[in-house]
C-alpha cells in the first residue's frame, strides 16, 4: 500500500538530528513496547509481515505523528483486536475480563536467549530457477497494490540492474495476509541516482533495494 | 517539493466523507482567517505561488494534521513574519509593539467586489511557438526539486498525450520563488490510469493534469 | 480506522482562534487591512457566491445550444455572460459528462477550486481522503458518495495544477423536458458539477 | 524564498502528550497478555535488560576490528556476513541475513530503511531514533550527501555513495576505512575506534588521537 510507511524521497521532515548519549530506550514504556512486541511474534499470534502491514495501514497523520514506539504499542492494540487476544473493553480496562483460551504456551524468559539469538531464517528452498542473473537490467514494476509490499514507490517504473541474487525468501505481500509464505528468489537491484531523482541529482549516489522476483520486469 | 501536500495515489486516509448541509465556514475563526489572507495579500504584496509554497513547506506529519485554513492560517503568519509586517512578539500579545512597515496598497471594502471580480488572470502574451501539439506523446520529467512545483509526483516519468494547448501561463515554479513569472506553454496532459497504476489499475480511467512546457519531454 | 477530518478542528480550535484575534488585531492596528473589508470578504462568500452560480450555467447550457456550444468553446467568457466571474475562475473550463464519459474534478496538491462558479470547497473536496484517491481509485470515491457507474463509462479525472479552473456539467436528467432554466437550476447540485455526484431527479423537487 | 521549517529536533521530542498515555496503553496490553498467559513476566525484563546491556554496537565493533587485522575474516565477511559474524557468537534476531559493505577511498556504503526501520540488531543493538525518523527515513536514498552534512561529514565530490534501503530481511552493516595511525594495534584497541554510526555509514571510526 502506498502508506505513510513509505517516506523515501519526501521532503519537509528536517535535518537529521542525532541525540548524543541516546540511551536505547527513552521511557519505561518503550522497553515494554519493545519486549511486548517480540514475545507476540515468538508466540506466533501473528507473523511480522502482518504487523508491519498493520503497522503502514495506520492514517497517515496518526502514522506521522506517533513516536517510534507509540507506533508498536497502537499496532500492538490493533493486533490484539483484530486476532481476537483482546476486546476493546479489556483495553480500555487494562485488564482481561472476556473468558479467554489458555494461549498454548506462555513465552517464558527461557526463551529469551533463544528470541535473541536463534536464527529464524527467512531464506526457503526454491521453488524453480531464478529469472534474472547479476548484470541484468530490470524494471521495478509500476504497481500500486493495496495490500503490503516491500518495493518503495521511489522505485517503481525505473530501470536497475541485478546487483546479487540473494536467495529465495519469504514473500511479504502473501504472507501479511496470511495466504501462506509463497518464497520467491530475491535480489539486491542498484539503481542510479539520475534514473531515481532525475538529471538534477548527485552522479555518484547509487540506491540499492532487496527486491522479489515478482516486483521486477525486463525492461 | 515532495511535501505533505502531495498526497495523489497515497492510501490510508479512508473514505470521503461528505457533510450533509456543510457551512461555508465552521466556526468564526476560519472565517476572520479566510477574508485575512485574501485582504493582507494584497498589503503583502506576495503572489498565489508564493501562498501555495508557504503553505506545503512544513513538516508532513504537521500539514497532514491540521485543518485547511490552519494551513491557509499559518501560511499567512510565516508570510507576514517574513516580511516583516508582523513580529512573533506582536501576535504573541495581540497588539501593535512596532509601527507599520509602508505598504503599496491595501485593500479596501470598495474595492472588494472588483478585485473579486476581475480575479488575478495568469495568462501572459509570448512571441514563443508552443513545443508540443495536441496529440503529442510526452512524458513527465522525473524531477524532484526541493522548491515549489505543480508536476505532482504520480505523473513523474509517465507518458501521456497532450489533450489541449491552453496557452502561455505565469510559471509557478519561478514565481514561488520570487523569480519573475517566466511564463511558459501550458498543457493539459491525459494520462491512462493503467500507466500511472499499473497493469492492475481501471482501463475506464484517465487522468489529465495542466503542465508547463519544462515538466514535459518529447516521447 | 477512518481518517476523521474533523478532529484536528477540535483540537486546538482555541488556540487557533485566539491567533487569528491577534493577528487580525495587528493588522487592523497597522492599517494593512481595512476591517470593512474583511466583512464583505466573509459576507460575499457566505452568500453571495456559490453552487447556485455554477447551477445558472448547467440549466442554460441545458436549454440553450448557441450557449452550450459557447461554454464548451470558451467558458470563461460564457460564464461571465451570466455576471460570474473573478478569484480562482480566470481561466475556467467547462466538462462535458455523456453517457460514454463522466468527469470528476479534484486538486491533489492543495485545493484549487472554480470559486466564482462553485462558491468554497467543502471540507471533504480538501480533505486527505479525497485528494489522495481522487486521482488512483475514482470509482471508490464514487461509491463514498452511494454512485455507481457503469463498467464501461470512461472516467476522466482533472488535477487542477494549474490556474485552469474546472467545471463539470452532468447530463440533463430525463423528464425534464419543456423545464425553464430557473426550474433546471434547482436539480444541479454542487457534487454534480464536481464529478463527485448526480443531478437530482425530477421527483426530488417535487 | 523561505527555506525549508527547521522541525527535525521537535519531530522526536514533540511526544511529551503522549507519554502519560502510551505508558499506560502498553501497561494494559502486558497486563492483558499476562493475564491470559500468553506470555510471562521474566521474558519481558529479560528482552529488555538483553537489548539494553548486552547487545550493542560493542559487537558490530569487533566484527570490524577483526576485519581490519585478519585478511581471511575479512575476505569471509565480505563473502559471507553471516557466518563469519555468528563465528564470533553474534546473529540471530534481526542478524539472520547479514551483508558487510566495506568502504573504500572511492566507494561510501550507507544504510537505511525508508519503509519502517530494519536494522542489524545483532550487530548493533536497537537503532537510534534519528534512524527511525521521517527526516533520516526519507533522505537518506534521495540526498545522502545532505544527510551526512547533518551528521558534520563531507566527502569528496567523486566519492561514490552506495545507499541501501533495507527493504527485505537482509540486513546491512558498513566496514569503514581503518585509521591512519593505528598499525600493529590489537584487534580489542581498534574496536574501540568503530563507532556505530561508522558502520551504518553516517559517520568515521574514531582517529587514534580522540581515544588518547
Amino acid at each position: 500500500m502506498n502508506g505513510a510507511a513509505d517516506m523515501g524521497g519526501m521532503h519537509g521532515f528536517g535535518p537529521v538530528v542525532p541525540e548524543k548519549n541516546e540511551p536505547v530506550f527513552h521511557e519505561e514504556w518503550e522497553g515494554h513496547s519493545f519486549a511486548l512486541n517480540i514475545v507476540t511474534g515468538v508466540a506466533n499470534l501473528w507473523n511480522i509481515d502482518a504487523f508491519r502491514f498493520k503497522r503502514e495501514s495506520l492514517p497517515p497523520p496518526e502514522y506521522l505523528n506517533l513516536s517510534y514506539y507509540g507506533l508498536w504499542t497502537r499496532t500492538l492494540e490493533l493486533m490484539m483486536l483484530e486476532y481476537g487476544i483482546a476486546t476493546p473493553e479489556e483495553l480500555k480496562a487494562g485488564h482481561a475480563i472476556a473468558p479467554f483460551k489458555q494461549a498454548p504456551r506462555a513465552v517464558t524468559a527461557a526463551d529469551c536467549d533463544n528470541m535473541v539469538r536463534c536464527a529464524r531464517p527467512f531464506s526457503r528452498p526454491a521453488p524453480g530457477p531464478a529469472l534474472f542473473k547479476v548484470g541484468d537490467k530490470v524494471r521495478a514494476k509500476n504497481m500500486h497494490p493495496k495490500h503490503h509490499t516491500r518495493l518503495p514507490r521511489y522505485t517503481r517504473g525505473h530501470v536497475g540492474e541485478i546487483a546479487r541474487i540473494v536467495g529465495c525468501h519469504v514473500f511479504p505481500d502473501s504472507n501479511a495476509s496470511n495466504l501462506g509464505e509463497d518464497p520467491h528468489w530475491l535480489y539486491t537491484v542498484r539503481f542510479d541516482g539520475h534514473e531515481l531523482w532525475g538529471a538534477d541529482s548527485d552522479p555518484k549516489v547509487r540506491v540499492c533495494i532487496e527486491a522479489w522476483e515478482p516486483y521486477l520486469e525486463k525492461p | 517539493m515532495n511535501g505533505g501536500h502531495d498526497i495523489g495515489g497515497m492510501d490510508g486516509f479512508g473514505p470521503v466523507q461528505p457533510e450533509p448541509n456543510e457551512p461555508v465556514f465552521h466556526s468564526q475563526w476560519e472565517k476572520r482567517a479566510f477574508a485575512l489572507t485574501l485582504a493582507a495579500g494584497v498589503a503583502g504584496g506576495w503572489n498565489i505561488d508564493m501562498s501555495r509554497f508557504a503553505r506545503e513547506n512544513r513538516p508532513p506529519n504537521e500539514y497532514l494534521t491540521m485543518s485547511y485554513y490552519q494551513i491557509w492560517f499559518a501560511a499567512l503568519e510565516a508570510m507576514l513574519k517574513e516580511r516583516a509586517l508582523v513580529s512573533d512578539d506582536e501576535i504573541a500579545a495581540g497588539q501593535t509593539l512596532k509601527a507599520p512597515k509602508p505598504v503599496s496598497c491595501i485593500l479596501k471594502a470598495d474595492d472588494v467586489a472588483r478585485v473579486l471580480y476581475h480575479g488575478d488572470p495568469t495568462e501572459r502574451e509570448t512571441k514563443t511557438k508552443p513545443a508540443f501539439k495536441a496529440g503529442d506523446r510526452v512524458r513527465a520529467k522525473m524531477m524532484n526539486p526541493v522548491t515549489h512545483t505543480r508536476l505532482p509526483r504520480y505523473v513523474r516519468g509517465h507518458l501521456g498525450t497532450i489533450d489541449r494547448v491552453i496557452g502561455c501561463h505565469v510559471f509557478p515554479d519561478s514565481n514561488a520563488a520570487g523569480a519573475g513569472e517566466n511564463p511558459q506553454w501550458l498543457y493539459t496532459v491525459r494520462f491512462d490510469g493503467g500507466e500511472l497504476w499499473g497493469a492492475d489499475a481501471d482501463p475506464s480511467v484517465t487522468v489529465s493534469v495542466d503542465a508547463w512546457e519544462p515538466y514535459l519531454l518529447p516521447a | 480506522m477512518a481518517y476523521d477530518q474533523h478532529d484536528h478542528d477540535r483540537f486546538e480550535l482555541s488556540e487557533t482562534q485566539l491567533r487569528v484575534r491577534a493577528l487580525e488585531t495587528v493588522l487592523t492596528e497597522k492599517g494593512y487591512v481595512d476591517p470593512a473589508a474583511l466583512d464583505l470578504l466573509i459576507e460575499t462568500y457566505e452568500t453571495k457566491v456559490g453552487p447556485h452560480n455554477g447551477a445558472r450555467v448547467v440549466a442554460k447550457a441545458w436549454t440553450d445550444p448557441a450557449y452550450r456550444a459557447r461554454l464548451f468553446k470558451e467558458a470563461t467568457s460564457a460564464i461571465a455572460e451570466l455576471g460570474y466571474a473573478g478569484r480562482q475562475g480566470e481561466h475556467i473550463v467547462a466538462l462535458e459528462n455523456t453517457p460514454k464519459r463522466h468527469n470528476m474534478v479534484v486538486c491533489t496538491l492543495c485545493s484549487c477550486y472554480p470559486w466564482p462558479v462553485l462558491g468554497l470547497p467543502p471540507v471533504w473536496y480538501k480533505s486527505a481522503p479525497y485528494r489522495s484517491r481522487a486521482v488512483a481509485d475514482p470509482r471508490g470515491v464514487l461509491k463514498d458518495f452511494g454512485i455507481t457507474l457503469p463498467k464501461d463509462t470512461e472516467i476522466r479525472v482533472w488535477d487542477s495544477t494549474s490556474e485552469i479552473r474546472y467545471l463539470v456539467v452532468p447530463m440533463r436528467p430525463p423528464g425534464t423536458e419543456g423545464w425553464n432554466e430557473d426550474k433546471l437550476a434547482e436539480l444541479v447540485t454542487r457534487d454534480s458539477m464536481i464529478g463527485a455526484g448526480l443531478p437530482k431527479s425530477p421527483k426530488d423537487v417535487k | 524564498m523561505a527555506h525549508a521549517h527547521n522541525h527535525g529536533h521537535d519531530f522526536h521530542h514533540e511526544h511529551g502528550s503522549e507519554l502519560s498515555e502510551m505508558q499506560l496503553r502498553t501497561r494494559a496490553i502486558e497486563t492483558i497478555l499476562l493475564e491470559k498467559g500468553y506470555i510471562e513476566q521474566a521474558a519481558i525484563d529479560e528482552l529488555i535488560e538483553t537489548y539494553e546491556k548486552k547487545i550493542g554496537p560493542r559487537n558490530g565493533a569487533q566484527v570490524v576490528a577483526k576485519a581490519w587485522v585478519d585478511p581471511k575474516f575479512r575476505k569471509w565477511l565480505l563473502e559471507d556476513g553471516t557466518a563469519a559474524i555468528g563465528s564470533l557468537g553474534f546473529g540471530g534476531r534481526s542478524g539472520n541475513h547479514l551483508v558487510a559493505l566495506e568502504n573504500t577511498p572511492l566507494l561510501h556504503n550507507m544504510v537505511v530503511c525508508t519503509l519502517c526501520s530494519c536494522y542489524p540488531w545483532a550487530v548493533l543493538g536497537l537503532p537510534p531514533l534519528w534512524y527511525k525518523s521521517a527526516p533520516y527515513r526519507s533522505r537518506a536514498v534521495a540526498d545522502p550527501r545532505g544527510v551526512l552534512k547533518d551528521f558534520g561529514i563531507e566527502l569528496p565530490k567523486d566519492t561514490e555513495i552506495r545507499v541501501w534501503d533495507s527493504t527485505a530481511e537482509l540486513r546491512y552493516m558498513v566496514v569503514p576505512m581503518r585509521p591512519a595511525g593505528t598499525e600493529g594495534w590489537s584487534e580489542e584497541k581498534l574496536a574501540d575506534l568503530v563507532t556505530r554510526d561508522s558502520m551504518i555509514g553516517t559517520g568515521f571510526p574514531k582517529s587514534p588521537k580522540d581515544l588518547k
